[in-house]
């Protein structure tokens, strides 16, 4: 599947798939879901812009950077679109020989997505009125890169 | 030359479209572009300092040179994950 | 499903109804799978041995001080039984609103799990010779408790 | 008074069985059937340092007494997960 996905992610289908390796005793993985409450205030969806072929080119970037660094296999996943609460919107997994570098490497690239990727939520509120979320300068910027 | 700016995540609401057609001095860097965008958005303006840039699918520098036919992505600050 | 099960974890079903919280964004999991290979040796499966009633009650304490400790969500499961490579042995899944209480109350739960739970690995050997996987003297005794 | 010794994990190997009965003094405590233990199996004996020790369904001390019909478990060192 696409890095970059359009519409809620099919993360158990992801999971189930990622996970057959018989070399690996130790699958770490992180799931991001939308909530339904930011800052005390209720929200009924969001919608996730991008760019989305930096985005995808950024996410490949991300996924080769912990595999050689933590000695891991590593596969990510970010949504775009309209998602309801509970839909996925990231999924991270982490699959090695042994736990703490399964554990390091999904922390890592979850840190990494948010600092990194060029996606912007755009929150609906339970009164119709949407939002977008105030963001982050954009990290590690890899200029004429 | 003529470019076109892509108004990405908030900077759409900044500029209230999507992409903008802008022209521009044939020496024009992606600093010239932020110059005469800073002239049509408040908001814009003062978020500025935050912004990172793209010229066609890659990460700019602001002394990147532009060409014709360019596309500039403004990249407000980011809300992944 | 029972804490202690015998046989392989289904744990991706266990994911995907422990996720349905409109209230939390973040779903951090670990699962252990039967690796084929350990210090060196082919390994084509695992026998799990427990004391059942006491690593049912101690999987039931470490998810209460989990949760306590971390304010977040968490189940976890062990299996006993013959397991075949690939299979799953252990799930750790934390929800939380926000994602660094996720990360931390898992990556605990499975080492509390490492250290206290009353199980023992049998590992079967691709030469069909079987051997007790050398342990770690259990931590935390509650003494009298 | 009779017990019941439950051999876990590798300690049913140390043993040859699963259980084992011990005829122990009234007064006796979990110390008292471990001396005992140590009599019947070298392997034991060389582990014994490093195990935990469960009656009925309770983590136990060394200096818990035991009772007539009691269960005490063998909890040599651990590798779960």
């Amino acid at each position: 599947m696409e890095r970059i996905h359009e519409g809620p992610l099919p993360w158990v289908e992801l999971m189930a798939s990622f996970a057959a390796q018989p070399a690996e005793g130790a699958l770490a993985s992180f799931a991001g879901l939308v909530r339904n409450h930011h800052q005390g205030r209720a929200v009924s969806g969001i919608r996730y812009h991008a760019h989305r072929g930096l985005a995808a080119r950024e996410l490949a970037a991300i996924e080769s950077a912990i595999a050689d660094q933590h000695g891991v296999r590593c596969a990510l996943w970010h949504a775009v679109g309209d998602l309801a609460v509970g839909d996925c919107s990231v999924l991270v997994l982490v699959g090695s020989a042994h736990r703490a570098a399964a554990f390091a490497g999904c922390r890592d690239a979850i840190e990494a997505i948010k600092a990194r990727l060029p996606i912007w939520k755009e929150e609906r509120f339970a009164d119709g009125s949407t939002a977008f979320v105030a963001g982050v300068p954009r990290a590690g910027l890899q200029k004429n890169g | 030359m003529r470019i076109t700016v892509h108004c990405l995540g908030p900077a759409q609401r900044w500029f209230g479209v999507d992409e903008l057609p802008l022209e521009l001095p044939d020496t024009a860097t992606v600093q010239t572009a932020i110059e005469q965008l800073l002239t049509l958005s408040p908001a814009y303006a003062e978020t500025e300092p935050m912004l990172a840039y793209a010229l066609d699918e890659q990460w700019a520098d602001r002394r990147t040179p532009l060409h014709e036919g360019a596309v500039l992505a403004l990249i407000p600050p980011i809300s992944a994950g």
